[in-house]
């Protein structure tokens, strides 16, 4: 149509009717990070629960001093520490029912081993040997995804999936600040929020992706305020504080249970350790951050509160201590054990049914095996 | 005893009716991608889904393809079978960081604990007078990724044999549909689709004596078009449709260049790195002292996919297909 | 570090220091799109502006038709029309300097028109003939980007580029509602407001990417609140406002090049014809929506706005028409002329300099091409 | 005349010391991805950039691949010279949709108006013991993309060389650096560092009679290795490599297969629709008359990259390769 045949006719009128398709006030975090240790919103939190999350950071805590130790002993191809953010993975684990999915990325061993999930299991990848040490399906945790932010589509189809099926379980997806960056951050938290999947994302913000720091990652208010975007709510909480990360996170578990739909998380945490064992973190940062860090320890801040309080004492440290003591020794006696990978298993998953083509590549290494045992047989032989 | 109607279906057709059937015979098949719904597709190969098995079996998603792709990761670890639908070729490579680390290593990374029956429908191929990133031939990329299987029907029938064969699956499969020949007919019965075709085995559509051309997908009916050109000249040409490039069915295509000695590979991707260096290669090591001449390639050129006003340059053309023939070195036959 | 000796020395301190990185409040769009014609905004709008932006939206109009007539006479592949859209296509043209830069993706050659450029060279890629019609550096206008949203992070480039080198360019990309939800489109507005780069990011939201509609697009109360999740300004406008779309982003352009960093806007439009001329949109849309729209056209609202006030009457109207029909006679007259190419050019710029590979397949196709001459002369000659 | 220091630099230096020489040369080339500036990069290849040329030209980005080859495309637009990096070769997937589709057609797209002179710096193979997606060979993925370069040093001197090439090509280079070669040593003269290398020129690391073998990159010491172990066996190998993937030097590769009548393709990629493929087939063309057995491949399996503690039994090594020169044909010969 030329604006020749539309004069005339024409009646200019105001837009078709325009409204916002959500709030945004309610979306929007609130100005400060939530939190409940040391402050009047303790007087209200379960004793029993913090008492079960203390017990579970202790454990935590343990749990990376040991991986880290087998790094240096060669029984770790690398480990990433959550030494900092016990409060995170504790939290996004004892939230969760049992029907309930979590998707961890590779620093979140922790939050499987809080689970339940056996720590050897969990260190299987780490540890360089095969890539999944467990069944997903069977602990309802997903493969540790070391891809950043991949993992969180996946969420969203498997929440989606889920929701679809009738069955009542949300997923729970953590992520780095650093992965916020990436695409698939942007696409899943659209996705979730077009399909109202129940899935629930916990972005740990430790302050550094590697070197890098927050600053040069994101001029964003806060990481809670890109939720806005995709229409969902965004909830900024102090990471460190165990009972405020799981109130905010049981919540957003509960809104989407409820057919809320998802909830985007910011955690305010640090990273204390190195990024991995083969990180130099001198090379970026300074000492005296981290230690202003360290003096709002996730563990110190909770103690502190029990004890105050009268709900923790001595024995109670002590039993806790000594829990996460079995546990490390346990961990140490079983890894110091060489796993047994068989090289066959290179051709038996890439699909269901082996190709002939890869089925002649088995035969081929087959062979070379067979003939190195024979050379070695005959080297033992002849000695 | 009821005559049964035969009557001419279009690719689009029974790829659409291929995708009715699975969803009608499994309650986990669920379709999704951008435009699928509502407007049943950009090539309406989707058409009447949603309203048959309403929008959540159907999905018209948000326009992100790695999140069309990370998601359906996500539902077919749940258990659902989904079948995703990229809009072009050249449209899918946002889903590629998906494809090449998840979709394909998932069944490795848990030891066959969880796997992935997904399918993958790309449209690809020129010569429809596509502009730029409309007519992409990108089977390299997915034939270079262990763990994926890679599919492309060259007959309507194969088109619904391959495709409900590719949704059965328990692995994922990219299904290569070739757009140029969406609007190929052929008779069939709609009250008794097709047969379901096993994935991997080529099928040789016309038998020959002189040499093998190895083909597949819109190649297809240019290389038949050519054995019957080749005819005049006194080459009676065999044909191989490989429809399935991953698996390799290494059997019928040796089967076959052993018995003529003399092997040319057609297709529209490129040459350098595409999958004519494969195919010829294998070829070679199973064949060579049958082969009279090295097997040859007639393929796209190495360059971007040209403007439409120059594809016909571009594309495999019949004369094309002869001159390789021809420089198989028949004079050292006598 | 284990729990055990990080106690005794603890005392729980407050998170070090939080605070947003930017304040969330001057990010957020309105509550309602910005209007100008028919509100109290429209008496300090400039006459000359008015009548010059009425003027293009004529030819714009005009422009759109006359392609869309091509297509039908097989002279364009195809046309993706902006039909009811030009008052975003002619403020985007207008509000750039000649040293900027304008990113414009396919369905956005009327901008790249109203800016200066040759409509013939503009449809080049769109009738069949080479991929782009113009020499980008010489226009400043990118080519035609057909892959959703794989723009954005090239402006953004550009516009950082170019301020790293003190040179004073700002970079305008368009990109569709549908394009909002690819992830390049958040990493190219992540990456420009870390960078704080001087580009301007304007969302046509014409209602539909092809066949979806917005609500499957995004649950977010507007396109302009992604602005937040990254920490620049989001800013929601009558996009068949002309004097609106206009003004904001003058500023827009005004802010970034004052070092003020990106802002993203949202217009608020529709898409008045159907996607492309291959598309059918009975499918997915019904008449009346489309009339609703058609009672709030951007030439119609200006019109109604400059005759009442006096600032245009029939004479200019005339006017207006008589070069727009102008532009389209000769746009047709030259789109009649069949394109020369020259398949040579298929190898001549795919490097710097062939490779040898390439020589030898441009040999093989010149080999063809002779051939094919030599059997057309020797059949003339046998006539 | 001062004597000069000639002291052992490792190819992570060396390519250190091509970007810094490249920097102080030419203002227009930025070095930008995730780490490379206050940390010096994951391998330490970026070490001191940033720190001498300050961190606009020399920055940390956003973590996102995509954004950091699309804005690198903004910047090449605008005059600059970006060279990109890529963490590690599996991190380079989700940037591909700006590699096809871009980076790799801008220059034909405007018919020359608008090159990309950039560097998109990858490590990547295995034999490090990486966890998944630590150690793939994605160079098939790149070769299948007309408009590239792609280019692998194996050596200190052609990291040095080659990389200063690579950044001074007015065409897209992606540079594959072995990331297990990063700590093998070479010396050099730190005051004259090795020439610039001409992109696109294969070089005869050990000349011999017997057969060829055709390498690139990590598999370099490995076929060099191979070959000493051959000798007594009675064969004298000779050992290409090819250092530039795209331009291919078949000039080169194929006067040694003439010469020899034999050889192997060695890499670590997989092996079907990889590399070798290509190379097999080409080679083949251009010298079947002169070859004694089929060119043989010797590859990673068809597989996802093994997990670290199995990846000896993935990678080609020596045995292998000798296996394959045994299955040569050797009796055709007498
Ligand atoms: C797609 C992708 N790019 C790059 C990397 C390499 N990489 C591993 S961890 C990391 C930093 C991640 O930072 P963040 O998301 O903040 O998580 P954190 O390590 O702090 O837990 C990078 C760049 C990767 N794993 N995946
Ligand atoms: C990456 C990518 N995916 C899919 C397409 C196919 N496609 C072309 S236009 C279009 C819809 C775009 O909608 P929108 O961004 O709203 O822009 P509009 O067409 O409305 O201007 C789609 C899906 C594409 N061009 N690029
Ligand atoms: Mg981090
Ligand atoms: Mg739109």
């Amino acid at each position: 149509m030329t604006v020749m045949e539309q004069r005339g006719a024409y009646k200019p009128t105001p837009p078709p009717a325009w409204q916002p398709r959500t709030d945004p006030a309610p979306l929007l975090p609130d100005a400060l990070p939530y939190r409940v240790l040391g402050t009047d919103a303790a007087a209200e939190a379960d004793p029993g629960l913090l008492r079960r999350l203390y017990g579970e950071l202790v454990r935590g805590r343990r749990y990376n001093a040991q991986a880290t130790a087998l790094t240096k002993q060669g029984r770790l191809a690398v480990y990433p520490s959550s030494t900092g953010q016990e409060a995170c993975q504790v939290a996004a684990a004892l939230v969760l029912e049992e029907r309930d999915w979590l998707f961890p990325s590779y620093r979140d061993t922790l939050a499987a081993v809080a689970r339940g999930l056996d720590p050897v299991q969990a260190l299987t990848l780490l540890r360089g040997d095969w890539h999944t040490g467990y069944d997903p399906r069977e602990h309802r945790i997903a493969p540790l995804c070391t891809p950043l932010a991949t993992q969180l589509p996946h969420a969203v189809g498997l929440a989606h999936a889920a929701h679809l099926q009738g069955d009542d379980v949300v997923a729970l997806a953590l992520v780095g600040d650093g992965g916020t960056s990436e695409g698939d951050f942007h696409e899943a938290l659209n996705f979730a929020a077009v399909w109202q999947a129940p899935v629930v994302f916990l972005v740990q913000n430790n302050g550094f992706a590697i070197s890098v720091p927050l600053a040069k990652q994101t001029a964003a208010p806060s990481l809670a305020h890109k939720a806005v975007g995709y229409g969902m709510p965004g909830r900024l909480v102090d990471g460190n504080d165990a009972a405020a990360v799981h109130e905010v996170l049981s919540e957003a578990v509960a809104h989407a249970r409820a057919g809320g739909g998802p909830t985007l998380v910011e955690a305010v945490t640090y990273r204390i350790d190195a990024h991995t064992n083969a990180d130099d973190d001198k090379r970026y940062r300074g000492d005296s951050e981290v230690e202003a860090w360290r003096a709002h320890d996730p563990i110190g801040l909770l103690e502190h509160e029990l004890t105050e309080r009268g709900l923790l004492d001595e024995d109670g440290m002590r039993a806790a201590r000594e829990k996460a003591e079995e546990m490390a020794a346990d961990l140490r006696e079983r890894m110091n054990r060489d796993p047994e990978l068989d090289p066959m298993d290179l051709f038996a998953h890439v699909y269901a049914r082996p190709t002939t083509q890869l089925l002649e590549q088995e035969a081929q290494l087959r062979a070379e095996l067979d003939a190195e045992e024979r050379h070695h047989e005959s080297e033992g032989a002849a000695r | 005893m009821t005559t049964v109607a035969v009557k001419p279906a279009t690719m689009a057709q029974a790829l659409g009716r291929a995708l009715r059937d699975a969803m009608a015979d499994d309650p986990t098949v669920h379709v999704m991608g951008e435009d699928v719904g509502t407007l049943g597709g950009v090539f309406r190969v989707t058409d009447g889904l949603a309203k048959e098995f309403g929008e959540d079996r159907c999905t018209d998603t948000p326009l992100a393809e790695a999140g069309i792709l990370g998601t359906a990761v996500g539902m077919a670890m749940y258990g659902l079978r989904p079948v995703v639908e990229m809009q072009f070729d050249a449209f899918a490579y946002p889903s590629f960081e998906q494809l090449i680390s998840h979709v394909s290593r998932m069944r490795n990374r848990t030891r066959g604990a969880m796997p992935l029956p997904l399918t993958i429908r790309v449209p690809y191929g020129g010569g429809i007078g596509g502009v730029e990133h409309h007519s992409d031939s990108s089977e390299a990329y997915y034939m270079a990724t262990p763990g994926l299987h890679v599919v492309t029907p060259a007959t309507v029938a194969d088109a619904y044999g391959l495709l409900r064969a590719a949704i059965a699956s328990d692995d994922p499969v990219v299904f290569l549909e070739p757009k140029r020949l969406y609007w190929s007919k052929d008779s069939w019965n709609p009250d008794e689709p097709p047969a379901v075709e096993p994935v991997g085995r080529a099928v040789v559509r016309r038998s020959g004596r002189s040499a093998t051309l190895i083909t597949y997908g819109p190649s297809l009916p240019v290389c038949l078009e050519a054995a019957e050109a080749a005819q005049a000249e006194g080459w009676d040409l065999e044909v191989v449709d490989l429809r399935s490039l991953v698996p390799f069915d290494d059997e019928t295509v040796s089967a076959s260049v052993r018995h003529t000695g003399r092997a040319v590979v057609v297709h529209e991707s490129g040459s350098f790195g595409g999958p004519g260096g494969e195919i010829a290669a294998r070829v070679t090591e199973r064949c060579f002292h049958y082969l009279e001449a090295p097997v040859l390639r007639v393929a796209g050129f190495d360059i971007p996919y040209p403007p439409p006003m120059l594809e016909r340059h571009h594309l495999p053309g019949v004369d094309r297909i002869l001159d390789a023939v021809a420089r198989l070195q028949w004079e050292a036959e006598n």
